[in-house]
């Protein structure tokens, strides 16, 4: 096996266990740590793309010597986080508000509409 | 430029294999509502408010109030529903409310797009 | 400057400012919010008329001439066209933001009285508009991260619509289950993105439209990107999310835009960037049973037939689940999966007939039928959102009065709310495809197209149309007949600005119920041949 | 959540100016090295998020108001969106980059090579960069104080 092929080993495991844990976990919590799991894993992705072996920062308006690694991905996964963060903080407040309602996460136990 | 314009709007709407114009339509709607019209006048004009005539006739059992006689919305269409039951029951059991059932059936979708596309 | 250069300058950065004035006036609303509720409801809705004054100059530049309209972003043309930010607005595009502009209108007018007792408002109008702005960015974007990127604004600002009204345990429930499931959605979307960059080492979808190669991994990328995005349109079974979210959100109109948006960048998917494959080959095959059986399988044949038996699952259970409903906003949320159903059926019978691609122009050739389907479908997505809309505003009509949306509690309310009760009536002929109301012309373009194709496809479209009425008809029923009840019999009609919102949505469907024609050539005849000619979108960069 | 001990808050009277002040310098060279304004408006608003822990939400609350900080978000974000406008009015296009290279404030042209960069070029971006970073650091606190706030509350309800 290549060694360049870890990171998207990592990659995808990242992404099943994510999955995973949305599944088949009942604690709302636990759900979204699973989504930031995924993210994680996407972000894990864009970030090995842009990846160049000995590959130095892409900061210099003229190249000092050897490859640099790809800027574009590297931004695109810096807005990923950020949405990242915002997506986060969304979904904890409601779950705040979700035990203030029901007094559980369990979601088994939540009501819900669901006819 | 007026007959420009009215050939524009009563231009019918051709779809492949048939044609279709709301205008004529109306037109004839309204001609079928002037007809039923003449024909209420030929009605009998005996009718008499506040006698026999106007109370319900429920297989000889007495009239309820209007209130309760209201068929509730989730009432309405009942014997369909009772017909329909096993159907009913299936799509109840998908439609669990849960997140994660959610996103199992996304998972599962995809893996049958990733099946068919895939693969083939 | 004279005002033609004014409309000129204005044409010419309008792609960009239909996204940058509503997102302004979000960040705004909160410090406007601050002097007076008036002033704030005034400038929400010159923000709002603007963005669509653009919306009109914009759109009707583009539809009258055909053309295409490339915006990039900070900077004077683009010299580089795979890191650059682009706007590209073809027919399809002009056709949405239409859509777009038309609900957002009717929203922001709707909920001025409906939402004046609660608290919160400055925040609700910052959500609004950020969701406006979110929603063009979807319909407008020529770039496949930046899609990425409005996707995620206009599902994070729609969900916070949802749990608006934190007080009630399932609405927050429900904006987290639509958080979950457009996160997730996004993400998968977001690894598809990132797969064709990996390839191709490009965003922008007219590059990778001319550069795709259906390799393996744009196999995956394509099961990815139709998966997420399905998800976000609704499409059965991936549909639960919709009842909770339409059933408990304020103005659950806005929704069916973003909605639509996702439904749009699944055709540009399809159609677009992986049009100058749809008529691949994949498979050939061959063998004898009593005599020698040979056909192809093509993409777009599998693809066709993928789409139609999700249309039918989508059409069915929409229409079956939503005439088992109680509650009116969820029903109408069932019956708005019912309506995806019928233009992704439309979309489907059109990739079916897909025989050649011209790889020279670009262009899919379809059929005759396939493009009757193809105008039925697009229409059908206009008038989707007017018909559900208008069903969601008298919805929230009937909330605002009665503070009830439970069929089993609503009746005799015709006797106080007249016009309401009229608007309900249009809505009701429109949403079931009655003639002459304007959801009849699109269903018979994909009846007749349909019919073509495989007369059971047209006969379960129509059979589950009639069963689209019988249910409004029972809410009509059990909501506006019967018997006075004492618990509402001080009940009034609806304030005027929420009665004209619901007329100007009553308005437009009863023009388009009359004169089919004119809408058909003007306006959707050049988003269909934008769909199909993917030539100008490709040398647009 | 109330107080923490005296050693903690100790320690971070101590180390708050130093994270802030990291927080600032990556905001500023945000347009020169790996950074920006969301990383380090997160170091700075992280560096805040401090003094909720040590301090306890209900007395963070008493001292900042949380209107005061969506205010100054708003204001992050218009200025953002201004300078985007601006680019409209003086450049070409939205977004354009119109005071770059013109030799006024950020405005000096980088030599071309790998040299040291210069901190007053770039134009716009180190603007928006504040401009950014001015929302991060309001929206990310907001967000840590107001939630920390809301489950100390459910504590004591419960």
């Amino acid at each position: 096996m290549e060694v360049f092929n870890i990171p998207f080993i990592a990659v995808i495991s990242l992404v099943i266990i994510g999955l995973y844990a949305v599944i088949f976990k009942r604690n709302l919590i636990k759900i979204v740590i699973g989504i930031t799991l995924i993210e994680s894993g996407v972000n894990l992705f864009l970030i090995t793309l842009s990846y160049r072996e000995n590959s130095i920062a892409p900061i210099y308006t003229n190249n000092p010597g050897g490859v640099m690694s790809l800027p574009v991905p590297q931004a695109l996964t810096l807005t990923s986080i950020v949405i990242g963060v915002a997506v986060l903080a969304l979904m904890l407040s409601l779950i705040v508000h979700i035990f203030r309602h029901y007094k559980t996460l369990n979601v088994t136990k939540i009501r819900g509409d669901d006819e | 430029m007026i007959t420009e314009f009215l050939s524009k709007i009563l231009k019918t709407f051709e779809t492949g294999s048939g044609l279709w114009n709301p205008l004529v339509w109306i037109c004839a709607i309204v001609v079928a509502f002037l007809l039923m019209y003449i024909l209420r006048g030929f009605g009998n004009r005996k009718f008499k408010k506040a006698t026999g005539q106007t109370q319900a006739f429920l297989s000889g059992n007495p009239e309820y109030e209007k209130e309760q006689m209201h068929v509730k919305g989730g009432n309405v269409y009942w014997g369909f529903t009772e017909t329909l039951k096993w159907a009913y029951t299936v799509f109840d059991k998908m439609h669990t409310g849960n997140v994660s059932d959610y996103i199992l059936w996304f998972v599962i979708i995809m893996g049958i797009f990733f099946i068919v596309i895939g693969v083939i | 400057m004279s005002t033609d250069g004014i409309l000129t300058f204005l044409l010419q950065h309008s792609p960009a400012l239909i996204v940058a004035v509503p997102l302004l006036g979000a960040f705004l609303t909160p410090i406007i919010g601050k002097i007076n509720d008036k002033i704030r409801n005034l400038f929400v809705i010159i923000i709002v008329l603007l963005t669509s004054f653009f919306v009109f100059l914009l759109s009707s530049n583009i539809l009258s001439n055909g053309s295409i309209r490339t915006y990039v972003f900070g900077a004077a043309s683009a010299n580089n066209p795979v890191i650059r930010i682009f706007f590209q607005v073809d027919g399809l595009n002009a056709f949405m933001i239409i859509i777009g502009a038309i609900l957002s209108i009717v929203a922001v007018l709707f909920s001025f009285r409906y939402l004046k007792e609660y608290t919160g408002q400055d925040k609700f109008y910052t959500l609004v508009l950020l969701m406006i702005a979110g929603m063009f960015g979807m319909m407008l974007t020529g770039d496949m991260f930046n899609f990425f990127v409005f996707l995620e604004i206009t599902s994070i600002a729609s969900c916070a619509l949802i749990a608006f009204w934190t007080s009630k345990g399932e609405s927050v429930y429900a904006g987290l289950k639509y958080i979950v499931i457009s996160t997730i959605g996004a993400l998968f979307i977001l690894f598809a993105i990132a797969i064709l960059y990996g390839q191709y080492n490009a965003l922008n979808m007219g590059f990778l439209a001319a550069s795709i190669q259906y390799t393996f991994l744009d196999k995956v990328a394509l099961v990815l990107l139709i998966s997420g995005l399905a998800m976000k349109a609704g499409i059965v079974p991936m549909h639960m999310w919709m009842p909770d979210a339409y059933g408990r959100a304020p103005i659950s109109i806005l929704l069916v835009g973003a909605t639509q948006a996702s439904l749009y960048a699944l055709f540009r998917m399809v159609f677009t960037v992986y049009g100058s494959h749809l008529a691949d080959i994949l498979r050939h095959i061959k063998f004898r049973f009593f005599v020698t059986i040979e056909f192809d399988i093509t993409l777009n044949g599998i693809l066709g037939v993928l789409i139609i038996i999700l249309a039918l699952f989508t059409i069915i259970i929409g229409v079956f689940m939503a005439l088992k409903q109680s509650d009116f906003k969820r029903l109408i949320a069932f019956a708005a999966v019912a309506e995806i159903g019928y233009m992704l059926l439309a979309i489907g019978a059109a990739i079916i007939t897909i025989s050649e691609i011209d790889t020279e122009t670009g262009t899919i050739i379809l059929s005759e039928v396939g493009v009757n389907s193809l105008k039925g479908g697009l229409f059908h997505i206009i008038n989707d959102a007017l018909d559900i809309g208008l069903m969601f505003l008298v919805a929230g009509a009937i909330y605002y009065v009665t503070k009830e949306t439970s069929l089993n509690k609503l009746g005799g309310l015709a006797r106080n709310m007249k016009y309401t009760t009229i608007f309900f009536l249009i809505g009701l002929f429109a949403v079931a495809g009655i003639p002459p109301m304007n959801g009849f012309a699109s269903k018979l373009l994909i009846y007749e197209s349909t019919y073509e194709i495989n007369p059971i496809l047209s006969i379960i479209a129509i059979m589950c149309s009639i069963l689209l009425l019988a249910m409004f008809v029972k809410v009509f029923h059990s909501i506006f007949l019967g018997p006075k009840q004492e618990k509402f019999e001080k009940i009034r009609e609806v304030p005027k600005s929420m009665l004209i919102a619901m007329a100007i949505i009553s308005c437009i469907i009863i023009i388009f119920g009359l004169f089919p024609d004119i809408i058909l050539q003007n306006i959707i005849e050049p988003a269909a041949n934008a769909l199909i000619n993917n030539g100008l979108y490709i040398g647009g960069i | 959540m109330s107080g923490m001990s005296r050693i903690v808050k100790t320690i971070t009277n101590i180390t708050l100016p130093l994270i802030v002040i990291y927080g600032l310098y990556i905001i500023l060279h945000g347009h020169l090295t790996p950074g920006g304004g969301f990383q380090g408006g997160a170091v700075v608003a992280s560096g805040l998020a401090m003094i909720v822990v040590s301090y306890g939400s209900v007395w963070t609350m008493k001292k900042i108001k949380e209107k005061k900080l969506s205010t100054l978000e708003s204001i992050g974000a218009i200025s953002f969106i201004g300078l985007a406008f601006l680019g409209l009015l003086y450049g070409t296009k939205f977004f354009d980059n119109w005071f770059a290279n013109s030799g006024g404030m950020f405005g000096d042209i980088v030599s071309y090579g790998n040299t040291a960069a210069t901190i007053n070029s770039a134009g716009v971006l180190p603007l928006m960069n504040i401009a950014v970073g001015l929302k991060v650091i309001a929206g990310l606190f907001a967000i840590v104080l107001v939630m920390a706030y809301a489950t100390s509350k459910v504590k004591r309800e419960a």
